[in-house]
């Protein structure tokens, strides 16, 4: 770990002049257990934000309650909230006050098979697919590209919906299902499960047989990525645009350093986080999809990802497209 | 308000149906009134009126006593407490020590039979009669000043009744309790009350009323036969019973449901005694000696006068 | 018939004394009014909001299918729960032995969290309604039995001995003799089991399955949608009240209607 | 097996505590057994014994009755039936079909007294006299061979136990049914059994036996009379109830705890009855007078010989 | 003292009788043997595995500190259930009024599904051990409630007569009149309870907690380590087995002591 404590010492002492002004007290950080939320770990762990507040929490949530009661209204208990870019926007739609600053996550959905040679999702037709969440993100996606690879997503395919991404792993390693939808890090948590031992004696291996973002590219004819997840804004960084901007290159700067040393980034995020595995975490971050995106600069893409899924359940978003003021835009 | 419960034209109904119809009922501080009557006439229901467990719906009840104790028909015991926290219990409602209210329950106890091995047994492992025993000592052990009972006897062998009648008649020399008992047992009720009601059924009413002046504890045997006797010789009292009249004492008249009867007024009393019905009956059995069964009423020696000591007449 | 007739005659009465219970639902429902108000709608949409959405829902023929599936899950398994717990209960309560063999059973039931139980059913059953009937047989079975089990030990040795002079016949035995004392005891674990059914099925359809309240459920949840999560809920409760005012307390009624006697005998 | 109760030896003890030694009993078909003996002794016991409602724990108990039915020192009706229910409670058992066993249980309902009204009411609306009454119907609906009563008219009066009375010996008569019944008065068990059964406590043991060779139904109520006080004469009653022995008759020896003593067979029947207890009492209440209380064993005629009819002396 | 004493007493009679107990137990290890042979270990390990496992837990020092956790908020959660629970209910089964009012309200609390309160619980509690202890106390309460209300309305008559007429004060009346009454009602409610309670507070430590066995469980599911999960439900179920055999059980025998008698007097 002797590089990660290097680079988070240079971080801070280039950053050290910014914080002169007047410094926090506490920053909140929060997010699920999942890709865009390594970038939060490492700023918290490894003090990237020490010139901006005395002490940086990382607080993780789990389902859609504990984000309701974060996400509530005059709190101020989190300052930025990693969430999935549609949840950001329901929110924003139902009248929280947040701001999306940037998408780091372009898509970590896959399709999971027991059968290698299955490449496109129009390979899946007939199947039986295990689908977490009912009516989710995953499930509209899913929806619109076999819509628009021509199938239709009743009739074609035999979508069975489980409670969680745990249950389908569950079902696929106990070998009652065969494919499965699922996103990072549970595809390769269930790889590497699947491939040690005493798992593999049971059951074959897993493939990640299609890669829905490339079906996105293909199907929509498009760049080969989903506006995923992101950081929303909230509390006191909404009037500090110089919080922001300093969040903004830390975690840039922390995103790049997870996909540099994904076995590090492993190692530090299953650390903090007892339900994660320091391989699952270094092969998710292997094979996951990161950019670091400014929200202003990926509007295009997100409206129209956001128009994808209003179309098929306007709920997802909120009802309605957000409106101009949900995207953070750095002033000049 | 006087030591003293009042009953005026009390009426009772369960549902739609009336049980108890114009009853009117005194009973002073130290007296005895004993409640007699055929099964299912309305006597517990009015035993229960007098200890407020049912609410007056017609008529006046007026009970000036402070601490009424009650004995049931049915023991009441508490499963769960041994018998003699169940006989403490209401001491313990007055709020009397752990220590002295053992004490008191276990003299209590003693006094009406029941040893140091009943007193540590639950309720169900006691006999019939040691649990209406255990009942009674419970109502006693309260130093009552009306004390209600329902059949208190009924369960109990003869020794242990005439034991208790004694305990019962020195309390109340001692403590000048009142006494409102029902009983079955005719020649109870002459031997211990100073008044015996006669209730008659459907509805329930009183259809005889009996004085006793002499005081309970002066009484002797064969005046307590004799007295058992004439009541039994009285047709109203006969009627209430379903019983044949005997028929010497058929002329008395006024059937049954009659009006209240004073009796035992010495003249009464004097004037029934000249109807001899036993030798008769003793020859050969006639219908009233066969219909009244607890006999002694038949059994009063015909060929005595009646004597001057104990009954005044 | 007569039953029938009976629980028609009682309606005045009963409705009447329903006013009681129409008081204290009106107190909740203020109570949850002014709870909306502190935290905000995202958190607790107000009573208003959420009714109008049950009647959009309920409109729009949305919410009966869901319910009728639900409802379909919770009576199977509620009336498996009933039928095997009340009968095992009281054979158990019969015999000390069955007793003593069955407790730890029962509470290893009791006790073993239902996620415990998905796995084995999503095997045996798979998607079908064969999961949630199931985790709702296991969550409801223990607590009948143990009132059963409760039941059939308090009754009165007394009544035992009387039965065994006069021959009662097994039948005889449970229907006249155990049956009426341990209803008393069943009715508590019934409305409790009644209660424990409807939660659970929805709590077992909102991790598996794709239809239903509690799918509908998981659905409004994951869309933030407040307001619709609660509607469903309501939905839920109001089935449930109106299960346990319509069926099961009149049912309890006449099967207890002597202990009425006895209460109006006495005014104490 | 022929249609008889015979024990020998019996002995019971609860827990560690000997309530029943070496009790010995015959009931033959179409006879009467009474029961008699001082609260808590284990008569109810000895009956569940015979029941077989308790383990036989020493010596043997044959029954060879096939239709044994018993009434219960509490009337144990289920409370969730109506009385007719109760009623037929045992009907039901034997699968008599519902509209005969209806109609059975209405019949023994009214010749016990009970009417339409309370047919149809549930125990606990009932008085406790109705209650026992329905207990009582219950056990003779059966029809039975073999009856165990545990006090059946304790909690009744005196014009519906003659009725009861009257009922009991026509039912045997006409079906030849045995009977061992327990009673706390002496004058019904002379009055309906064959044989008398004294029982003493601590440990419960017959101390006392009369045979009664005049048919119950033949008995007239003097002779009745004569033979309660003549039982209440033996040293081993009187004793076993705690009653003083009468003076006249303590030369008859041989204590309390005795050996079981034959009476009542002709020969001591006339020797007993020619020591007169009562005039002396009625003169001025004597010792015995006072503790027999339920009084008729000194109210017998002394004036009278013992006569011929009835009982054989 | 006494009771202390009494119980001291009892063990030997209690520890034999607790063979058919253990027997039972063992069947269900021998099925549970049976099945994960047929399922697989990846499914459903083998009992010996699972109690290595936990074995290892404990040895490691790793489930102390959880279980502690646990029981603790199990235990508050269940008290306070308990508590309030037996009195509301009696109180309410005394008066006709309270328990029209309050029927409907624990109808509502019985059928609510948890996630309705998880929100204001963690508004209220946030990340306390006040959430799970709230959770545990809605699902309990409910069901105790509804046992001392049953328990107080079948008191008999005769006896509430008895303690008018002995003019007994409340206090007596709770004590010596209803309560030893109505624990044969609480006795069921309160082991579904306690069941209810382990299970309850380890579901909502698996939503929402870091620590504590719930907690520990959801870590040992997501890395799909099926041994540690049931190793984890087993030491659950023995610490609900402990409780219950070695506190609850010898408590009723204390308090139904007056229940033995009569089943010994009477051999039928
Ligand atoms: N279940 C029991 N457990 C322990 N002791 C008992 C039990 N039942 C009765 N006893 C005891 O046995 C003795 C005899 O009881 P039993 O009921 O046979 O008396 P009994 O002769 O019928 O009296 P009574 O005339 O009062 O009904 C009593 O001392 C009683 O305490
Ligand atoms: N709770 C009740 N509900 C309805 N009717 C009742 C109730 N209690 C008693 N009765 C009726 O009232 C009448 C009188 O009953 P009560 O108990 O007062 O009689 P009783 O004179 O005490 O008779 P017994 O000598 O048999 O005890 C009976 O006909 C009985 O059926
Ligand atoms: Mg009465
Ligand atoms: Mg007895």
């Amino acid at each position: 770990l002797t590089a990660a404590a290097v680079f988070a010492a240079a971080l801070s002492v280039a950053a050290a002049p910014a914080s002169a002004a007047e410094k926090l007290q506490k920053l909140t950080l929060s997010g699920p257990f999942a890709a865009v939320s390594y970038p939060l770990i490492h700023i918290a762990e490894s003090g990237a934000l020490k010139d901006v507040a005395e002490t940086v929490e990382f607080v993780p949530w789990k389902d859609p309650d504990q984000l309701r009661v974060l996400a509530i209204d005059g709190k101020g208990k989190v300052d930025f909230i990693a969430m999935p870019s549609n949840v950001a926007a329901n929110l924003y739609n139902r009248g929280v006050r947040l701001q999306l600053v940037n998408i780091s996550t372009w898509g970590t959905l896959w399709l999971v098979s027991r059968d290698k040679s299955l490449k496109t999702l129009a390979d899946f037709q007939g199947k039986e697919v295990l689908m977490p969440f009912r009516a989710d993100m995953p499930d509209i996606v899913f929806q619109t590209l076999a819509d628009q690879a021509g199938l239709d997503p009743k009739k074609n395919f035999r979508l069975r919906y489980v409670g969680s991404p745990l249950d389908a792993m569950q079902l696929l390693i106990a070998r009652q299902a065969d494919h499965a939808v699922l996103s990072e890090p549970a595809v390769s948590i269930a790889l590497r499960k699947t491939k040690s031992f005493p798992v593999s004696v049971v059951a074959p291996d897993l493939y990640r047989s299609a890669d829905l973002q490339h079906e996105w590219g293909r199907l929509l004819k498009r760049e080969a990525r989903i506006p995923q997840a992101g950081i929303a804004a909230m509390g006191q960084a909404l009037a500090n645009p110089k919080l922001v901007e300093r969040f903004q290159q830390a975690y840039a700067a922390s995103l790049k350093w997870c996909e540099s040393k994904p076995d590090d980034c492993g190692a530090m995020v299953a650390k903090r986080v007892d339900m994660l595995t320091p391989e699952g975490v270094a092969d998710s971050v292997r094979a996951d999809n990161t950019a670091f995106v400014p929200a202003h600069e990926a509007k295009a893409e997100l409206e129209f990802f956001f128009g994808q899924l209003h179309a098929r359940q306007p709920a997802l978003i909120g009802g309605k497209l957000p409106d101009a003021g949900f995207y953070y835009a750095p002033k000049k | 308000m006087t030591r003293a419960l009042a009953i005026r034209g009390l009426d009772h109904a369960y549902a739609l149906r009336s049980v108890l119809e114009g009853i009117d009922l005194d009973l002073p501080a130290g007296r005895t009134v004993a409640l007699v009557g055929p099964s299912g006439c309305g006597k517990t229901t009015l035993l229960h009126l007098c200890a407020g467990l049912l609410t007056v719906q017609n008529g006046t009840l007026a009970n000036g006593f402070l601490r009424p104790a009650v004995m049931f028909q049915q023991p009441r015991l508490l499963p769960w407490k041994t018998t003699r926290d169940n006989i403490a219990l209401g001491l313990k409602a007055l709020g009397v020590p752990a220590g002295e209210r053992r004490a008191r329950a276990e003299a209590m106890a003693r006094s009406v039979g029941l040893d140091e091995l009943a007193l540590g047994q639950f309720p169900n492992a006691l006999s019939g009669g040691m649990q209406s025993r255990a009942a009674l000592a419970r109502a006693l052990a309260l130093g009552p000043d009306l004390l209600l009972m329902d059949e208190p006897f009924s369960a109990l062998d003869i020794g242990l009744k005439a034991q208790l009648h004694r305990l019962l008649l020195d309390h109340q020399a001692e403590h000048g309790l009142a006494v409102l008992m029902i009983t079955h047992d005719l020649m109870e009720a002459v031997r211990l009350a100073d008044t015996i009601l006669v209730m008659a059924a459907d509805p329930g009413r009183i259809v005889f009323r009996a004085e006793l002046p002499v005081p309970a504890r002066r009484r002797s045997e064969a005046e307590v036969y004799r007295s058992t006797a004439e009541l039994l010789r009285q047709p109203a009292v006969c009627a209430s019973f379903g019983l044949d009249l005997p028929a010497e004492a058929g002329n008395n008249g006024n059937g049954d449901g009659a009006a209240v009867v004073p009796l035992f007024s010495p003249e009464s009393a004097c004037a029934a005694s000249g109807a001899p019905s036993c030798v008769s009956s003793a020859a050969a059995p006639s219908p009233a000696s066969a219909a009244c069964p607890s006999g002694p009423a038949c059994a009063t020696d015909a060929g005595k006068a009646p004597r001057k000591k104990g009954f005044s007449c | 018939m007569t039953l029938l007739r009976a629980w028609l005659a009682g309606i005045p009465a009963y409705l009447w004394s329903g006013w009681g219970a129409v008081a204290s639902l009106c107190l909740l429902l203020a109570a949850w009014e002014g709870a909306s108000a502190v935290y905000g709608a995202l958190v607790l949409p107000d009573p208003g909001t959420v009714f109008a959405t049950l009647a959009g829902l309920v409109d729009s023929g949305a919410a009966w299918p869901e319910l009728a599936v639900t409802a379909r899950r919770a009576a199977t398994g509620l009336l498996l729960a009933i039928a095997a717990g009340s009968t095992l209960g009281m054979l158990a309560g019969i015999s000390l032995t069955a007793s003593m063999m069955s407790r730890p059973l029962v509470t290893v039931l009791l006790g073993t969290p239902p996620i415990a139980w998905l796995v084995l059913a999503m095997l045996w059953f798979g998607a079908s309604d064969g999961t949630p009937v199931f985790t709702v047989f296991i969550a409801c079975f223990p607590v009948i039995f143990v009132g059963a089990l409760q039941g059939t030990r308090t009754l009165d040795g007394q009544l035992k001995e009387m039965a065994t002079v006069f021959r009662l016949p097994v039948r005889m035995k449970l229907f006249d003799l155990y049956l009426p004392h341990v209803v008393s005891y069943l009715f508590p674990a019934w409305i409790t089991a009644l209660g424990t059914s409807w939660k659970v099925v929805v709590m077992a359809e909102l991790l598996s399955s794709a239809d239903g309240v509690g799918a509908a459920l998981a659905v409004s949840r994951s869309h933030l949608d407040t307001a619709a999560t609660l509607a469903w809920i309501a939905a839920v409760v109001v089935t449930l009240l109106a299960v346990e005012y319509l069926l099961l307390e009149p049912v309890k009624r006449e099967l207890e209607g002597w202990r009425r006697q006895e209460r109006e005998g006495s005014a104490a």
